[in-house]
């Protein structure tokens, strides 16, 4: 065996893959449920460390199984914290689920870029100004307009 | 461009993470409050599983906080896809393998759900994992006969239940001067079902509360009105 | 720890399996050859469970494989029926 | 039996890291959700082998049954199951096509 090719090293850069991985994927995506399965992998990575800072090369599981003398035991801290963190995560996932199936039902699509871009054009659109054309030159200021009828049909009609 | 830069982002963090992992030693923890919880933990709790008795015994409000995080995030899941539910009928129903597959396994995942739930002190598992598996044994007959319906009635009444009885256990400690949620231990034999005083029934409330949200959840998700 | 003939026997099935199966995943042209992949490595994972736990000599781990037996299989009924289609 | 667990981790590593990989490149919706379950697989065996049962079954209960089904579902309602990952504006386009393309 190569020295200090461990177990823990292994562990350590399968963790630090998936983390890489899945932030590459929620920069990179375009797809807005490609981005949610890119936190589920991220999300995955992120538990793999945590349980990996408790674990011990010598140990058992932290579950008692004789009385009297025990052997050395993996930190059970770290595996309490993750045992609620997946969990949770899977309750994120289905919000995060939702507000996809909204999105599509208003917008019909599910780009990232084309999402935002109706989104501004439908804020402004609500609040009776232009757009803003760029981010690096805006169209300078704008009172805020007084709210007409039609804007605020538009406000509260379609759903 | 902007890829570029989600690129050098993402490669980065690797490269920040890895020169981190250089200067730690994995493998051999220190433990300080691993060591003390694993030295006291039978005496205290009476629960033969340690993460048990860190979740529900030494961490037992952050459950509660937990369970309230997970209780907002169904909640405002059932807010956003509101009550537009599409008519029963549009979806094909499953085929005879499904159907009474899925009605034979029904019972078998109940078992193991509650098998799971209550051996929590004992063995691996726990309120949360027994949640997840009812969850997934009161879905499975929606998924092969879509015409079928969960009362949400029931459902939130389960889940409330659960909920408050979660709490009374904890105050019922506080009004015997422990503190809150502190776990109530009876002298009895390690090691047998009915032993680590009240920490059996707080994973019962968990796992119904989990299992009744998820389930609900499920239900809102499969039931929505698609136009795709 | 030397392992005796059986362990090595399920030891080396178990890899190759998982090898072969994982060639598929990632080469498989069509989405249904994806899943079937999918589903073949959780039967996989689920006896490589009872393997670990035998090799670890603790009985508590089988626990997770029955676990992962049973919900294997929901999860693969959901992804069939999606597969499926026509539901709108 | 130190170094045995050497080449498992090593064998569930590749494992999970490729199906992560193929998560974020493949076009079809549906495979993409089956890999993400691949991942989790390989997590629960990796929790197996670092001697953590409860964040096993965990991770066993969420990511095979709960995840996938929840997953699936969405991609079910979005109509996600016959669309090729780049072409999403226009469904109907894509719907002649699928025969060819569909992978």
């Amino acid at each position: 065996m190569i020295p200090g090719f461990t177990l823990e090293l292994i562990l350590y850069s399968t963790a630090l893959g998936l983390v890489s991985i899945g932030l590459a994927g929620l920069v990179l995506s375009h797809h807005l449920f490609r981005i949610v399965l890119a936190l589920v992998i991220a999300e995955a990575g992120a538990n793999l460390m945590l349980v990996l800072a408790g674990y011990r090369w010598d140990a058992v599981a932290p579950i008692l199984t004789t009385l009297g003398e025990q052997p050395q035991m993996v930190d059970p801290v770290p595996q309490a914290m993750v045992l609620t963190a997946i969990v949770i995560g899977v309750g994120i996932q289905a919000l995060a689920v939702s507000i996809l199936i909204r999105i599509r039902q208003r917008y019909h699509t599910l780009d990232r870029n084309e999402v935002a871009e109706l989104m501004d054009a439908e804020i402004a659109a609500t609040a009776g100004t232009a757009r803003d054309v760029s981010q690096e030159a805006p169209l300078g200021e704008r009172p805020i307009p007084p709210i007409t009828d039609d804007a605020v049909q538009v406000r509260g009609g379609r759903s | 461009m902007r890829n570029l830069t989600g690129l050098l982002f993402a490669g980065g963090l690797g490269f920040m993470l890895l020169s981190i992992a250089i200067n730690l030693d994995f493998g051999t923890p220190t433990m300080l409050i691993g060591g003390a919880i694993q030295s006291n933990a039978l005496q205290k709790t009476g629960a033969t599983n340690i993460v048990t008795s860190v979740v529900l015994g030494y961490r037992g409000i952050d459950t509660l906080g937990e369970l309230s995080i997970l209780f907002a995030a169904a909640a405002s899941a059932g807010l956003i896809l509101g009550r537009r539910h599409t008519t029963a009928g549009t979806q094909t129903a499953g085929g005879f393998v499904l159907r009474h597959g899925g009605s034979m396994l029904f019972p078998l995942l109940m078992t193991i759900g509650f098998y799971i739930i209550f051996h929590g002190h004992l063995s691996p598992g726990g309120g949360f994992q027994g949640g997840v598996i009812l969850a997934a044994a009161f879905f499975l007959p929606l998924l092969a006969r879509p015409g079928a319906q969960l009362h949400h009635g029931t459902l939130s009444l389960i889940e409330g239940l659960a909920g408050a009885s979660f709490v009374l256990i904890g105050l019922i400690a506080l009004q015997q001067g422990k503190a809150f949620l502190q776990p109530m231990l009876i002298q009895d034999t390690l090691g047998v079902l009915l032993s680590a005083g009240t920490l059996p029934l707080l994973y019962l409330a968990v796992g119904l509360k989990v299992g009744a949200e998820l389930a609900s959840l499920l239900s809102h998700l499969a039931q929505t009105e698609s136009d795709a | 720890m030397t392992l005796n003939l059986m362990e090595t026997a399920a030891l080396a099935i178990l890899g190759g399996a998982v090898v072969l199966s994982l060639l598929r995943l990632l080469l498989g042209p069509t989405a249904p050859d994806r899943v079937v992949a999918a589903d073949t490595l959780a039967v996989i994972t689920t006896s490589g469970l009872v393997v670990l736990a035998a090799l670890l000599a603790s009985p508590l781990y089988l626990d997770v494989a029955l676990i992962y037996g049973t919900l294997a299989f929901v999860g693969v009924v959901a992804i069939a029926r999606a597969i499926e289609g026509n539901g709108s | 039996m130190v170094d045995l667990e050497i080449w498992i981790a090593l064998l569930l590593g590749l494992m999970t890291l490729s199906a992560a990989i193929l998560v974020l490149l493949v076009k079809n919706h549906i495979a993409a959700v089956a890999a993400a379950s691949v991942v989790s697989l390989g997590l629960a065996l990796l929790f197996v082998l670092m001697r953590a049962p409860d964040v096993a079954m965990t991770e066993a209960a969420v990511g095979a049954g709960l995840s996938s089904l929840i997953l699936a579902l969405a991609v079910k309602r979005l109509g996600l199951w016959r669309i090729d990952g780049k072409t999403t504006r226009s469904s109907l386009l894509v719907t002649n096509t699928r025969r060819e393309k569909d992978a």
